[in-house]
């Protein structure tokens, strides 16, 4: 059923969509361990909107893939019940959109019950959703939410942005300790990619440079990683050799890694989809100024989301950050 | 630990007399009808028909074309035209009987499947549609419509009916001159487990809001059944509130009129909120992007087609004389007519230019969206 | 706008009927009491007392030493060793007959009033009074106390302690020497309007969870009477979710017993959830910030001190020749010197050192908080 | 009743706490327009748990100033609902901890219901809590999510910081069409200032230079303006001339009048309570070194909460910045 239960078994790669990738990780987690569990609105016989658990219900059975009531906060709040009780979670929100009404007990309960316990109560729940825009949604179908859950201490938060990247993360949040918010890029879920199935390229809160370059360093994750790749390939045409690093881990944030780069080129530029005011790119820049005051040739920048809501879906192309916003970005830098 | 200070009594008592107590259980009321799936009418002890057979023909016209309108809307869907359609199929009673009992001074606060009642209360088809093809968003003034603004997430946009409820319920106390107008909540069967909507009922009881909610319980939110969501009858819900409630035939459409004058008039008597639960089904996929042959037979939606609304409505007026061929084959070509008329609606659509959006989210735009606006028009301008 | 496409039905349809049909309303079951507030026995058709005049002596004393406790939780905090308190004052049968029935597996997911049983499960004073010193958050093993930790927003642990529930249904399904254990999940009259704990209800039905929902109703939720929250007896809040539940007089020690054995029954049965309301009274402040003459009166107040729940033990036991002088004498000697213990207590809580709290707020501290830390450690080297 | 009630009619100042200048600002608002409701948990005979709704359900009556069942998603949702029929609810949270399960409320209804109907519905909704720490609360009473709002198109976030603003900025707050998060600091509630009755000084959304000076910029609100007052007052000591600005506006922001200041001192500190990482300052550092980056002398610091869950009371001084805190930012900042 599985593209990888059929591959040969001694393969070491394969090429999966990130939605096939992330489907395969949670098969490969529920199978080591059966305190692991799948827990979300519809991802039991239907295999959630976007597919991403399918047939994980058949082959693990109902008591480890759940359909749960239509109640986010529900779902959330019995996961945390779940794990304390030494269950692994991995709660699917069925939109970004729709983490709201599960935002207390994400920020308030999941994120806080180790620091309330003082140390004692563990609660490694993985809380994964699609988000970001790009694929014709109505409302509420496109939030970009990052920032929100890297500002609340206790949540971890990273992003694939690529199916290598999904299939390893997915695995290594569910063997987290801790609680994992997991960003999937809905816009890149059909997009392929070579898997290596012998071992992680990184840790999870590692930050990698996705392209070397020397002009200027893109800074990006999820969906946006795609985005500045293409960005970097048509600089390169005229003449600029841009550095690309995909965050994936946004708290913590692998800032050492991200450092390294701007060092060595000494601009920047954050590209990300939610929407700029008091958004996750601030912190990248607040941190690189701070840091690199003096390595800086030009200011951080950020191409991002507009400062309004996201816009209906005949616009989002508009809205969102692309490849001629980023190299008109580039343009700005280097002329500093 | 236990070397600390504490009272610390072992708990290790089990029980002397296990499971004796039987609480009582409501009595559970039966499914109002008054109309069968035959087409031959029925009694209920609590509820009459109050119509006449020719109004009831207008509900049949009404039924027709909103049923028209869904498969255009499917249709359009399927050419590329919208990006998205939520069928209706199977549900048009409902719409149709709730809007024959609506005042003029009703408000509406739908879920996201009332497409027929937006069509009804006078919403022009242009302006639903923008929704689905992605050029709009709510383009339309509720309070001349009275059809308020669809919201996508489950369940919140309840609490804004029984909020407008107690305005409604407030003008009146500050001026007897105020309309009569009371406000129609709407949520499906999946939306019940939503906190949001359990605190509507709260809030409503409280404040007794001239508020009526009316759960359509299609048996199915997306994959899952009803019974994912309550182990017992959804009207039965309502009883933990003290808000009265009631089981209808959906696919009755006298049954649901009669049902929803009644809460309509509790309503407007000011003796609070009720409940009525519609008991029908989504003969469609959840939306054209689901494929409900992942989780349901095609039996079970055959059973429920027997059970359809136009049909026994049709049955019944021809039965009584009141519907013929002649009249059925006037009301095909109106609906024809009516389809065409969607098909080009939604050429009428136009996308707003995209600088639109940074007027929106205020009254007056901050300095960052004219600084963001400014930037998007020039970036135009060197194209 | 309505010269646009649309069908547009004028709605102007009154009623021809108006409000006739009357729902049928659930019946009420009485309040089930054991002991009159003068002491003397009564019959319940569903509830017999199991428990022997030494057992309900036993209790007597817990239920005094609770009442020490929370004294002196309210004379620590006048003397500004608390900074806050919540005083549990009246509200000690319910504490203590919940106790006496749990089983040595169960588990309690409590509100924040629920000091008597922290004690009794064996929670050290000093953990819980470290949370009103400001000192600690919560430094115990919930896994062996069995008394999950205190979340300060009203019912967001109403759905931990259902998950719990699902887990030990799960644990049992999967190894059926599991432990015996189910939850028991507590809040308060204001709390039961919270989305969450309507979700709670929700998910504990739709997985037949193990677990016990015991309401606590104060009749107050700070300055708001319970009426502001519902309608309708808070029992019947269960029927719309398809859970048996009953009322019991909080203030009857042997009543709150018996209805929790039969709920813990049930769920260790594996017949799913019930929900008990304990009707008592909350007879101090909400808090000691709180001041009750603001919203509501002494009478009313003076008038629930006659149903004090000790009174009422003591008065029992003494006709039953199970209590005399001595051992009231004995008992108050022993309350005497709890009291003082926890007047010591409160010296032995000891505040952590600052730093600690970065290592507490994930298993491995991450870059910043390891900078942070050594930013601090720095600054108080400097001093 | 009202200590502004009894004032001599001609009366152009008088002295009042933070608290009942906000009660003194409701009421004028509430006799100034019948649309106006107060409407909250405890707000009625009790007057709010800090009393900042004292006597005036007593003087408008029950209709006018409403006690809500215990559920903040039903209390923001259901004034929502009301102001969609011309009135306008002044909405009481509890406290910061407690905006959360009305999260989805606020960010996805209240803040996006005018972009959602194309600008057709207005929203006059204020939501207004206490906010902050430095008051001994037990958990999730000391809260700062301003970030979380301010990151939020379709709100305003504002904070007044001393008795004038309070008493202004609420009226203001009541007045604007759009919904306001209006963030009162709860440790500053009995302070008392002199309040100008006539007029008031600063339009809502105006940052304020509230000392000036030439050496750096101090920039903060609510809580933090006192502590960076006093930090000035003490730097003053030591021969540095700090300027102060008072944001009062998170969103929008009143960025002119900040890069005012810092054009002319080159050196920027911004200071606030909430946690640091993807935190409000942050976004005051990406933009200073943006637009400002020739003009920076310095890196824009910041002086924050440290990035775990605030912790129990008896820490929270350790936790909470400080005049020293502020002073080594300071120190640091003119070593550059
Ligand atoms: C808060 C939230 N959670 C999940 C969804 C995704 N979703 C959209 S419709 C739907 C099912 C709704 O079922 P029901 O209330 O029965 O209405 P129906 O679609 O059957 O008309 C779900 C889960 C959503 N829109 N909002
Ligand atoms: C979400 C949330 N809202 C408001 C509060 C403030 N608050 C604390 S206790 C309380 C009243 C609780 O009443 P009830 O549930 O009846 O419990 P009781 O205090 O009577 O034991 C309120 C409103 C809170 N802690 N959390
Ligand atoms: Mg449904
Ligand atoms: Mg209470």
């Amino acid at each position: 059923m599985s593209q990888l239960n059929s591959a040969a078994p001694n393969q070491t790669t394969t090429t999966l969509t990130l939605a096939k990738a992330l489907n395969a990780g949670m098969r490969a987690a529920l199978a080591a361990d059966p305190k692991v569990l799948l827990y979300g609105e519809d991802i039991g016989s239907l295999g959630g909107v976007f597919r991403v658990t399918e047939h994980l219900q058949k082959e693990f059975g109902e008591e480890r893939v759940l359909d749960s009531p239509l109640a986010e906060s529900g779902l959330i709040g019995t996961a945390i019940g779940m794990a304390q009780r030494g269950y692994r979670p991995v709660v699917e929100l069925q939109f970004d959109g729709f983490v709201f009404p599960g935002f207390d007990q994400i920020t308030q309960q999941l994120a806080k019950l180790r620091f309330r316990s003082q140390g004692r109560v563990e609660l490694p729940v993985v809380v994964r959703f699609p988000y970001g825009g790009g694929i014709g949604s109505i409302e509420n179908h496109s939030e970009s939410v990052e920032a929100y859950f890297a500002h609340t201490p206790g949540l971890t938060v990273v992003t694939p942005s690529n199916p290598n990247d999904g299939y390893w993360m997915i695995q290594q949040a569910i063997a987290t300790p801790d609680p994992v918010i997991f960003l999937e890029p809905k816009r890149r879920y059909h997009e392929k990619g070579v898997v290596q199935l012998d071992a992680p390229a990184h840790g999870l809160h590692e930050a990698a440079v996705v392209r070397p370059g020397t002009d200027l360093t893109l800074i990006c994750w999820g969906p946006m990683v795609r985005t500045c790749l293409d960005a970097a390939a048509a600089a390169e045409k005229e003449g600029r050799d841009l550095e690309v690093v995909d965050v994936r881990s946004l708290q913590p944030l692998d800032f050492a890694t991200i450092a390294r780069s701007v060092e060595h080129t000494s601009r920047a530029i954050v590209v990300h989809e939610a929407q700029r005011n008091y958004g996750p790119g601030a912190e990248l820049a607040a941190r690189l100024q701070e840091e690199l005051f003096y390595v800086m040739e030009s200011p951080v920048l950020r191409v991002s989301g507009y400062d309004t809501p996201y816009p209906p879906s005949k616009l989002e192309s508009d809205w969102l950050p692309n490849l001629d916003r980023v190299l008109a970005a580039v343009d700005q830098s280097m002329a500093y | 630990m236990n070397t600390a200070m504490s009272i610390g009594r072992p708990t290790d008592r089990p029980s002397a007399q296990p499971g004796r107590f039987q609480p009582q259980q409501p009595v559970e009321t039966p499914l109002v009808q008054l109309l069968r799936p035959d087409g031959t009418l029925t009694s209920d002890p609590d509820f009459a028909p109050t119509l006449s057979a020719g109004q009831v023909a207008e509900m049949l016209r009404d039924m027709t074309l909103i049923r028209r309108f869904d498969t255009e809307g499917t249709a359009l869907q399927r050419k590329g035209q919208l990006s998205l359609w939520a069928p209706l199929l199977g549900q048009e009673a409902i719409q149709v009987g709730v809007h024959a009992a609506l005042g003029q001074h009703d408000h509406v606060f739908p879920s996201h499947r009332e497409h027929g009642l937006a069509m009804l209360m006078g919403l022009p088809v242009e302006r639903l549609l923008g929704i689905f093809t992605g050029q709009e968003t709510g383009d339309w003034d509720a309070d001349e419509v009275r059809f308020h603004h669809l919201n996508m997430v489950i369940g919140g946009h309840t609490l804004h009916g029984v909020g407008y409820a107690m305005a409604q319920q407030r003008d009146r106390q500050a001026d007897a001159a105020a309309d009569d107008g009371v406000s129609l909540i709407i949520h499906g069967d999946g939306a019940i487990s939503e906190g949001d909507v359990n605190e509507a009922y709260i809030f409503a009881a409280a404040y007794q809001a001239p508020a009526v909610f009316l759960c359509v319980n299609n048996q199915w939110a997306i994959s899952e059944p009803v019974e994912r969501q309550s182990i017992v009858p959804l009207y039965q819900r309502a009883w933990g509130f003290g808000i009265p409630s009631v089981r209808v035939d959906g696919n009755d459409v006298l049954a649901v009129h009669a049902a929803m004058q009644w809460a309509l008039d509790r309503a407007r008597n000011g003796e609070g909120p009720s409940f009525i639960e519609a008991f029908t089904y989504r003969v469609g996929a959840h939306t054209t992007s689901d494929d409900p042959t992942k989780y349901r037979s095609k039996e079970e939606t055959a059973d429920w087609q027997i059970k359809d609304p136009l049909s026994r409505t049709e049955t019944w007026l021809r039965s009584e004389g009141a519907w013929d061929d002649a009249q059925q084959a006037h009301l095909d070509q109106e609906a024809e007519a009516f389809g065409a008329q969607v098909r080009s609606a939604v050429n009428n659509v136009t996308t707003p230019r995209f600088e639109e959006i940074f007027d929106r989210v205020y009254a007056e735009p901050t300095p960052d969206l004219i600084a963001q606006r400014a930037q998007v028009l020039r970036e135009v301008a060197a194209l």
